[in-house]
């Protein structure tokens, strides 16, 4: 039953919001969803923590591969032999999720109540966020490709609903419109993986695909004709399968959706673009690992494009400069060093990573919603500057964030933020894993660490330190991101015009405040997870293989060899990292506290760099022109081409003019005439004999 | 070359100049006399086939009223013939090719008649070279075909219905007689006596 | 008896008959009478063949069927031309070029 | 030179036409007695003949041959005879109104009318050529003054005038075949000419009678490119006229072709055949494209009933008994969609009194007179062979013939020629639907609206009720032909 | 008279009947002839249920079975359905109720209207219920003549030509279907749908009648480029014509192939598979970029419909197990996705009286439950997992995979198309601020409205979650199809019910190949 009301109480607390919200308050409403998501996440913990300190689960079989407890839901679909049904699978990798899911999502509750005071839709943002929980619930307890799916697309229909719940801002609809559809990419590669392990492993279910992989060790590996070449099956499975991850998890390429889905407002930010539904793909990939086990070339591939994301989203940060974009891309950079992880076979760091990445970086969220909350929805950190004083609380939670993001602590002892451990610990694998594909994820990893720090500690001191630059209203300067410029012109619809208390009068600075309780217990939770849950949790997923294996108790593929060289690496790849970090952070207080100026002379003299990279490197500008207008223009084409112009009009409405045409002719031969007629006549017998006698074979 | 084969030259070669007279006649009263020269003709090849009765209906029906009442109704329309024949020639070619071909594929059979000697000896209804051709019309006419004949009676009845149908007119201001209104007439329907005073007048 | 001409003869005259009938339609197209005549004349043809064929055959049958023929045409002429000429009463001409009120 | 006839009772076959010729004698003097002005007491008289006729046929006493072979009558026979008999009465019926402005008021008419259905019966029974012959021009003597009766109308003379003309070319081919046929095979009986071809086998002088005798019966079907006096005379002959033209020759006519080549000419089956081909397509064809540049309703109608008459080729071309039930089912179904037609037709009046002429006439007839409409539609929707309607029904025996003999691009062309033909058809529905009314109706005569609602009803069900008992009729009457 | 053999008459006849009642009506009793209707529709829908209720999904065969010969030896009177046909029957019953509901303000002529929609609902079920060839054809084509009413006479304003170009597109394509229809007849000697099934057409044969029936059914369906018809059909005809339209009519294609093309034709339709591939992806993936572009919301979706009937025949053709159950489940789900999403066009329209896309904006301002349930119909269309859009867009796929890779790729890059025509068209209808002063005053869904609407919601997320009710009523017929259409052409039926076709081939096991072995060289 603790299962069961894990994953349903979100369901039953979205319905009651989403169905009945109107009939019973906005209040009633969040305090209902808010409180069965509270029990829920207790509950999580309920069951993670015997996994975690105690025996492992409770109730779990181990069937040879894993330690597992399912619970039947009932029969979804049965097609010949395909038996689908919904099941609830929970192991350990499950029971870390869940607590991730449910406890991120559990404050981010909390913490809407807050922050979402003044909306008039509350409840139905409450059901959303429920909605979206419950879904994301599904797509970790999944026990088949289908029902991950599922949860997979039901998690990307929270997430357009809540990117796009300002429905009245355009760019909130088009953020949320490309949210959807980039990830349907990243869905179509999914799916045709789901088809290709169906056709391949001849099981939907995950317990019946991992025992057929294990065949392969007899049977040797499969290929078959995938489109118009013969390949290896597996091979193109998880490249599949990895493509839906990418879309997911905003990897290089699929990536682009991710920062403008901040157009949601900033809870959702941090509980689906940070902490839960982004690292569904992590997620999948570590519970698949044993399909990827059976293939080299994508794990390499994962590799590469993990290595690639973080340092590329890590470039673009480095200039942004709307506060959550920055944390937006950071995210996406932090993302790039879990599927190293994974690709080089050191699932459990990938898994330890997103793990702490959740707390701290909901706790970046959350933060920065407090100053966004702060500033009356000013988003521009141009425009802020010297809040430390303003918002004391929420500056020291937001440098706790920093602090763990940027990975702070003293390599080789047991002292550090949450990020140092789970980070390091990539690093380190990234290393091990070696050849030419390791050092490249090392030195990008690396340097990623580099301008992770800069952009981190760039943002601390913009918002926090210096002197505040929010002297007029705000609204002003040059936006060079004509999504910004949109979302600034207009008022967000949070501002009910007649029931703003703190209004526009003067500076948004002068009327700045610190967040309401409810809004900060969130913060305080967040950042004991940000502090301890590295350490904690360390031997669990990196530090002792025995330990690791114990604690996942099968249900990811423990790579001995990887964590045992991630742990003998060179003392200066050890360091790496932190002196990545420190330069990071000096660079950022060189240029933003001692010399302000240099930033602008930096992008000055190099305005090509800047401005590719304030423009995200013109990924969508690349995009519109290779994909979105071609689209349209095929569309147009096909349409007034063929179906209007030839099909319509040559063909259909021709073919209608031919037989006016032949009418008219017909008509000409009625004159009217007598002797027309009689001239019709003899000519057809004359006709008739001649046909009759030649084809009769008379002469 | 034998006589009735002379005949034959003689009378289709009439036949067949005064048919195309018929067409080509510039005035209809012609082409109607021609007709009937093509029917004297005709009545000639009948002869010579046999067929007596058939040779002199010809003539007294189609002679004496078929092409008679053409020629009324000629006579009677008064049609402009100059211009009737104007364009006479236009359609000439399409006539010519259709006629030829016709002609050709006519001839075609008229060559290759041949009647197989079964068939010319199971005649259902054989020539008895005893009797008189008009006589063995009438033996048959009467029983054997007295079906057509009355079919042949209503046909005519029809062609009289019609033709009083379509052109008699009762003219309004022509008095007609009513034979029974006369009988039954009565004086006191007639006559009205008037008594005049003497002297008055009326 | 047969016939002592030959068949062949009588159907050659007959088939010029027709021929000129047909040929008549096509160049009397204006002149509604001369039509009515080349029908005629086809009749004619018809008429010629029949009783050929009944000589030829020793069949009493082909001229019975001349016969109709010939009555029945004396009725189909009477009454051609009795709407002849109410057609001629309505329009006032025989012109076939008059007879199109209606085409199409 | 010996007859047959031994008494009165031998000429049981014959009781039906019998009848005909007495009551047409009868209602002549009728006629000629009674006071003109009551001149629909002849027509009544005359729709009472008919009908009296009709169940004397089908209670005929006896089949046989009569006559000394002239006259045949059989089961093909009495099932075409009840459908002329039927479709000339119904054809009366629709004169009876109006009659005065239609000119078919005299009562002459209803005697050429029931003379022309004595011709017609002639034909159906027709088993020598002369009687085939005598039969034929009985009905088209008829029929040439029945266009012509309007005598004072130009259109009806012009229309009387050209169907005589082309009548007399046609039957002047019809003879020469005739005369071919009998030359070549020493009979003008068609039994005796069927052993005859049998025994000869084909020659150039049989194959050019055939042509030119089918030539001739084409006329009457009005078969392309037989067909060119229809459309103008079914535009011109006064409403009630066409209505007549339109049903029982044609089925005579049908019956006549079909008689003689099931029968008479079934020896060389593939000769005909290629013709009857020709006929079925060029009809087909030409009336689906002529029909639609049509705006007269009547010449409309007139295209329509060539592409019918196309149609029912189709299942005469198969030359099988198949084929044969479908074009005795075919003829039945296209007379009761006519006959519902025509009475649509006839009680469409326009406020100012004149008839409905051309189909822009129709416009908005669905919101002035609903009822009509919908008959007019559902008439319009069984023409083009929808289903359910009867008109599909027709079309698939027919077809079904066809594919049994394996005559696909026959089938393949009739098929998009009815498709084509659908175009012109829904036009009319579309005037009288979607298009707004331009004027007013005035009301309907009672028998129309009987006979609208009857064989409307009839169309609709017709799976449901004529279906059945139809089918089994025609393939008892196809039955015999073989 | 049992339950056994007179339901199926019942149902199909009893709107007939409703229709008779309506002509006896007078024009202006306006109440009556709504309440008849609909109780008419209602009746006939608690029917079907009791049908589907009564159905036994273990039978492979036709049930309710009535035959009796009736005109001739080439028509007759039977009827019967099975796993295949009995859920359309309940789908068009279930359906009429809704439209004669969404047609209750109708104002212009409403006796006839309702009589010709008692009619077309007489002709649908009779499509479905109708186990003689003949018969079939009839309904199938009888079809056409309401409906060519109902746009045009009820249609928009260039009505007349879409009522023109809709009857002859289907009414050319079916009349070769008539004759490949006589055609079996003749080589089979029966017009009994049971017996057909049965019979071996030759295999010479078999490729014309299977184009003969392809040229109908690919109209109807409409495969692209049949298509054209489609989008103007929709766009002129009045909510409730398109409703049926899109929910019925064009499933009637997909029965047509499931019925004929595959059991009777096997070999044919083996041969023909990838034609019909290659048409259906061009209709997934053209006509969703087509879609893309759309100004009018009525013409969006009905080439959404499409695009949704590539993945029908797709999933058809592919001849598993999983493919046809999935074209089965498609079609089901379409019918009640897309006639939900013509009501709620039909909802805006009756207020606003335009489809234009640019007149609309920013809706859920002022109709939020018409924004919810828009929400649910539009994320059905994309096919998202939860909604019944989803079953059988993957199973199509999933079963087309297992044959044809290159097939079950472009589908899948169709789905992406699907979500960015109707996210976009959400986004613009509904999303957005509410600027437009004709808008300002607009009102949610009324009573009425929710009582259409919300059932159908209801139904779209229950089957997405649960889609056993329909995929067990049609398993066993689709199976005993499969197994058929797999001996026919010399496949093994085992492996096509298992749904694995395209061979493996393994590699010698070796040490590098080892699965548990580190992926690469430290």
């Amino acid at each position: 039953m603790i299962i069961q009301a894990i994953v349903f109480l979100p369901l039953i607390g979205a319905l009651i919001a989403g169905l009945l919200g109107r009939t019973i308050g906005h209040r009633p409403s969040e305090l209902i969803t808010t409180g069965l998501l509270i029990v829920a996440a207790v509950l999580s913990w309920v069951v993670f923590i015997p996994v975690a300190f105690g025996d492992g689960l409770v109730g779990a079989v181990g069937d040879g591969h894993a330690a597992v407890l399912k619970v039947e839901v009932m029969r979804w679909i049965q097609v010949g032999d395909m038996d689908l049904r919904w099941t609830l699978r929970v192991d350990t990798l499950t029971a870390i999720m869940l607590v991730v899911v449910n406890s991120v999502s559990a404050l981010v509750h909390v913490y809407s109540i807050g922050y979402m005071n003044e909306d008039p839709h509350r409840s139905r943002f409450f059901a959303y966020l429920s909605l979206f929980t419950f879904a994301m619930l599904m797509l970790v307890t999944a026990d088949n490709f289908l029902q991950m799916f599922f949860g997979w697309e039901g998690v990307g229909l929270a997430s357009y609903l809540l990117i796009g719940f300002w429905y009245t801002r355009p760019s909130a609809s088009a953020a949320a419109m490309k949210a959807f559809i980039v990830n349907r990419v990243g869905d179509f590669g999914f799916l045709l993986g789901i088809f290709g392990s169906f056709l391949v492993l001849g099981q939907i279910g995950f317990d019946g695909a991992f025992a057929a992989v294990d065949e392969f060790a007899v049977t040797g590996m499969p290929t078959f004709q995938f489109l118009a070449w013969n390949v290896d099956a597996m091979t193109v499975i998880c490249l599949l399968l990895f493509m839906g991850a990418m879309g997911k998890s905003a990897q290089f390429l699929l990536h682009t959706w991710l920062p403008d889905a901040m157009e949601g407002p900033t809870p959702v930010s941090a509980l689906i673009h940070a902490a839960t539904m982004v690292t569904a793909g992590v997620f999948m990939v570590a519970r698949l690992s044993p399909l990827f086990e059976t293939s080299p070339v994508a794990l390499t591939v994962i590799i590469v494009i993990g290595a690639i994301t973080a340092f590329f989203a890590a470039t673009v940060g480095l200039v942004q400069n709307d506060i959550k974009r920055v944390i937006a891309y950071s995210t996406c950079s932090q993302l790039g060093y879990m599927f190293v992880a994974l690709g080089v076979g050191a699932y459990s760091a990938g898994v330890y990573h997103l793990f702490t990445h959740a707390f701290f970086k909901a706790l970046l969220f959350l933060g920065a919603g407090a100053v966004i909350h702060a500033m009356h929805h000013e988003q521009d950190m141009r425009n802020m500057g010297g809040l430390r004083k303003k918002i004391p609380i929420t500056y020291a939670m937001m440098m706790i964030g920093t602090l763990a993001l940027t990975g702070v602590g003293i390599p080789g002892t047991n002292f550090g933020f949450a990020g140092f451990f789970s980070k390091d610990a990539i690093i380190e694998s990234a290393y091990a894993y070696g050849g030419n594909v390791g050092s490249l994820a090392f030195w990008l990893l690396v340097v990623a660490a580099l301008f992770t720090s800069f952009y981190s500690w760039r943002l601390v001191h913009l918002t926090f330190h210096g002197s505040p630059r929010d002297t007029q209203h705000h609204g002003e300067g040059p936006h060079p991101d004509p999504s910004h410029a949109a979302l600034e012109s207009h008022d967000e619809p949070i501002h009910d015009s007649n029931a703003d208390d703190h209004g526009h009068h003067g500076s948004a600075y002068d009327n700045a405040h610190e967040a309401p309780g409810v809004m900060l217990v969130p913060l305080y939770v967040l950042a004991i997870g940000a502090v301890l849950a590295g350490v904690v949790f360390y031997s669990m997923f990196f530090h002792d293989v025995e330990h690791i294996e114990h604690f996942f108790a099968g249900s990811i593929y423990v790579d001995h060899q990887i964590i045992e060289d991630a742990h003998h690496v060179p003392t200066w790849v050890k360091w790496s990292a932190t002196i990545a970090m420190i330069l990071g952070f000096v660079a950022a207080w060189y240029m933003y506290i001692r010399r302000p100026d240099v930033p602008g002379r930096l992008a000055a003299a190099n305005p090509g760099l800047y401005r590719f990279l304030l423009n995200k490197w013109y990924f969508d500008e690349l995009y519109n022109t290779i994909f979105v207008r071609p689209a349209l223009w095929i569309g147009n084409s096909i349409w007034k081409g063929f179906d209007d112009w030839l099909v319509d009009g040559k063909i259909t409405e021709g073919l209608g003019r031919r037989v006016q045409n032949v009418t008219s002719w017909v008509v000409k031969l009625q004159s009217g005439y007598l002797y027309h007629y009689a001239f019709a006549m003899l000519i057809g017998i004359a006709a008739l004999l001649t046909w009759a006698i030649t084809a009769g074979g008379l002469i | 070359m034998s006589l009735p084969l002379f005949f034959f030259y003689v009378f289709s070669a009439i036949a067949v100049a005064s048919a195309f007279m018929v067409i080509s006649a510039r005035n209809p009263v012609h082409a109607v006399l021609f007709l009937i020269l093509t029917f004297v003709n005709a009545a000639g090849l009948f002869m010579l086939a046999g067929a007596e009765f058939l040779a002199l209906l010809l003539i007294v029906v189609y002679v004496g009223a078929v092409a008679v009442l053409f020629l009324f109704v000629v006579m009677m329309l008064d049609v402009d013939f100059a211009e009737l024949k104007s364009g006479l020639l236009q359609y000439a070619p399409v006539g010519i090719l259709v006629g030829v071909v016709l002609l050709l594929e006519l001839l075609l059979v008229a060559g290759s008649a041949f009647i197989s000697p079964e068939i010319a000896g199971g005649a259902a209804l054989p020539i008895d070279n005893t009797i008189q051709n008009t006589r063995a019309l009438g033996q048959v006419l009467y029983t054997r075909y007295v079906f057509l004949f009355q079919g042949a009676a209503a046909v005519l009845l029809v062609a009289m219905i019609g033709a009083i149908v379509l052109t008699l007119r009762h003219r309004p201001g022509i008095k007609r007689q009513s034979t029974a209104e006369q009988i039954g007439r009565k004086a006191s329907e007639t006559l009205k006596v008037v008594k005049v005073k003497s002297g008055q007048g009326l | 008896m047969g016939l002592e001409i030959g068949l062949g003869h009588y159907l050659t005259v007959a088939a010029i008959l027709f021929t000129l009938g047909v040929f008549g339609i096509f160049i009397n197209r204006k002149n509604i009478i001369v039509i009515l005549m080349s029908v005629e004349l086809i009749l004619l043809a018809v008429n010629l063949n029949l009783v050929a064929f009944s000589a030829q055959l020793n069949d009493l049958q082909g001229q019975v069927f001349a016969l109709m023929i010939l009555t029945v045409a004396a009725a189909e002429a009477a009454i051609g031309l009795a709407i002849l000429v109410i057609f001629y009463r309505n329009r006032g001409s025989i012109a076939v070029e008059d007879v199109n009120m209606m085409k199409g | 030179m010996n007859s047959d006839i031994t008494d009165f009772a031998s000429l049981a076959p014959a009781y039906p036409e019998l009848l005909m010729a007495a009551g047409a004698l009868v209602l002549l003097l009728v006629g000629i007695v009674v006071n003109k002005e009551k001149s629909s007491l002849v027509s009544w008289l005359a729709i009472g003949l008919l009908a009296a006729t009709g169940v004397l046929v089908i209670l005929q006493p006896a089949d046989g041959v009569i006559f000394n072979g002239l006259f045949i009558a059989d089961g093909f026979a009495r099932y075409m005879k009840v459908l002329v008999l039927g479709g000339a009465a119904l054809a009366l019926v629709l004169s009876l109104s109006n009659a005065e402005e239609n000119g078919v008021h005299k009562y002459e008419y209803s005697i050429l009318a029931v003379l022309a259905t004595l011709g017609m019966m002639v034909m159906v029974s027709a088993n020598d050529l002369m009687s085939l012959y005598v039969g034929l021009e009985l009905q088209s003597l008829s029929l040439y003054v029945m266009a012509a009766i309007k005598r004072d109308d130009s259109r009806a003379t012009e229309a009387g005038l050209k169907y005589f003309v082309l009548g007399a070319l046609s039957s002047g081919m019809l003879l020469y075949g005739a005369s071919l046929i009998y030359g070549f095979t020493g009979h003008t009986n068609l039994s005796e000419i069927v052993i005859a071809i049998a025994n000869e086998g084909r020659s150039i002088g049989l194959i050019f009678g055939l042509v030119f005798l089918l030539a001739g019966v084409a006329f009457k079907i009005s078969a392309v490119p037989f067909h060119m006096w229809t459309p103008d005379v079914y535009e011109g002959a006064p409403t009630p006229v066409t209505a007549f033209f339109a049903m029982a020759p044609k089925v005579a006519a049908m019956s006549l072709m079909v008689r003689l080549v099931m029968d008479t000419f079934a020896p060389i089956t593939s000769d005909w055949q290629q013709i009857i081909i020709f006929l079925s397509i060029a009809s087909m064809v030409l009336a689906a494209f002529a029909a639609i540049g049509q705006k007269s309703l009547k010449r409309l109608i007139a295209y329509s009933s060539i592409g019918h008459v196309g149609f029912a080729l189709v299942g005469l071309s198969s030359g099988t008994q198949v084929g044969v039930e479908g074009v005795a089912v075919y003829m039945a179904i296209y007379v009761g969609m006519t006959v519902a037609l025509f009475a649509c037709l006839l009680s469409l009046r326009t406020a100012n009194g004149g008839y409905v002429e051309t189909i822009e006439d129709l416009a908005g007839a669905s919101k002035a007179r609903p009822f009509v409409a919908a008959i007019m539609a559902i008439v319009m929707f069984s023409l083009i062979g929808l289903p359910p309607l009867a008109g599909f029904f027709a079309k698939w025996m027919v077809f079904l013939a066809a594919i049994e003999a394996n005559l696909y691009v026959l089938a393949v062309i009739g098929m998009l020629a009815s498709a084509i033909s659908a175009f012109y058809y829904l036009r009319v529905v579309k005037v009288m639907y979607f298009d707004e009314p331009k004027d007013e109706f005035v009301a309907v005569p009672n028998e129309l609206n009987i006979i609208m609602a009857v064989f409307g009803f009839l169309i609709v069900t017709y799976y449901f009720t004529l279906g059945n008992p139809l089918a089994s009729m025609a393939h008892q009457a196809a039955g015999s032909l073989f | 008279m049992t339950f056994d053999n007179s339901i199926l008459s019942l149902v199909t006849w009893l709107p007939l009947l409703g229709a008779v009642l309506l002509l006896a009506t007078p024009k202006t009793a306006i109440g009556a002839i709504r309440w008849i209707s609909l109780a008419t529709t209602l009746v006939v829908f608690a029917l079907s249920l009791a049908l589907w209720n009564a159905f036994d999904a273990s039978n492979a065969g036709f049930q309710f079975v009535v035959n009796m010969p009736w005109i001739g030896d080439s028509i007759g009177y039977r009827v019967g359905v099975d796993g295949i046909s009995v859920l359309f029957v309940v789908l068009t019953a279930l359906l009429m109720p809704a439209v004669v509901l969404a047609s209750w303000d109708v104002d212009m002529r409403l006796k006839e209207y309702m009589i010709v929609f008692l009619v077309l609902e007489t002709l649908m079920i009779g499509v479905f219920t109708t186990l003689d060839l003949a018969m079939f054809y009839v309904f199938f084509e009888g079809t056409l003549l309401p409906m060519f009413l109902i746009i045009g006479i009820w249609g928009g304003s260039a009505r007349i030509q879409a009522a023109y170009k809709f009857f002859f597109y289907t009414f050319v394509g079916s009349v070769l279907m008539l004759l490949a229809m006589m055609a079996m007849y003749w080589d089979a000697g029966t017009t009994d749908i049971a017996r057909l099934l049965t019979h071996d057409f030759p295999v010479g044969m078999q490729p014309w009648l299977w184009l003969a029936f392809f040229a109908s059914l690919a109209v109807k369906m409409p495969m692209w480029p049949f298509h054209r018809w489609l989008p103007e059909a929709h766009v002129q005809a009045p909510t409730a014509g398109s409703v049926i339209l899109a929910a019925i009519l064009l499933k009637l294609g997909g029965y047509g192939f499931l019925r004929f093309s595959l059991p009777m034709f096997p070999e044919a339709s083996a041969n023909f598979a990838n034609f019909v591939f290659l048409l259906s992806v061009a209709a997934i993936i053209l006509t969703s970029l087509v879609a893309l572009v759309q100004t009018d919301i009525k013409k969006l979706i009905a080439y959404s419909s499409v695009a949704h009937m590539g993945f029908v025949t797709m999933g058809i053709f592919a001849g598993n197990a999983l493919g046809i159950q999935g074209a089965m489940f498609q079609m089901i789900s379409h019918g009640i996705v897309s006639g939900a999403l013509f009501l709620c066009v039909g909802v805006i329209y009756d207020r606003m009286h335009t489809r234009e896309i640019s007149a609309y904006g920013g809706l859920v301002e002022r109709m939020p439950q018409y924004a919810f349930a828009f929400m649910v119909f539009t994320m059905a269309n994309v096919g998202l997992p939860g909604t019944s859009g989803f079953v059988g867009e993957f199973l199509t796929m999933m079963g087309v995979f297992q044959v044809n890779t290159w097939v079950a790729f472009g589908a899948a890059f169709g789905v992406i198309l699907s979500a960015g025509y109707a996210l976009w068209l959400y986004r613009r209808v509904i999303f957005g601020a509410l600027t437009k002063d004709s808008l300002k005053s607009i009102l949610d869904l009324n009573l009425r409205e929710k009582i259409v609407i919300y059932p159908l919601i209801v139904l779209t997320i229950v089957f997405g979650f649960y889609p056993a009710p329909i995929l067990d009523t049609t398993a066993a017929a689709v199976d005993n199809l499969v197994t058929q259409y797999s001996t026919a052409i010399g496949r093994d039926p085992a492996v096509d019910l298992a749904d694995q076709r395209i061979q493996l081939e393994y590699a010698a096991p070796t040490g590098e190949a080892q699965p548990a072995a580190a992926p690469a060289s430290h």
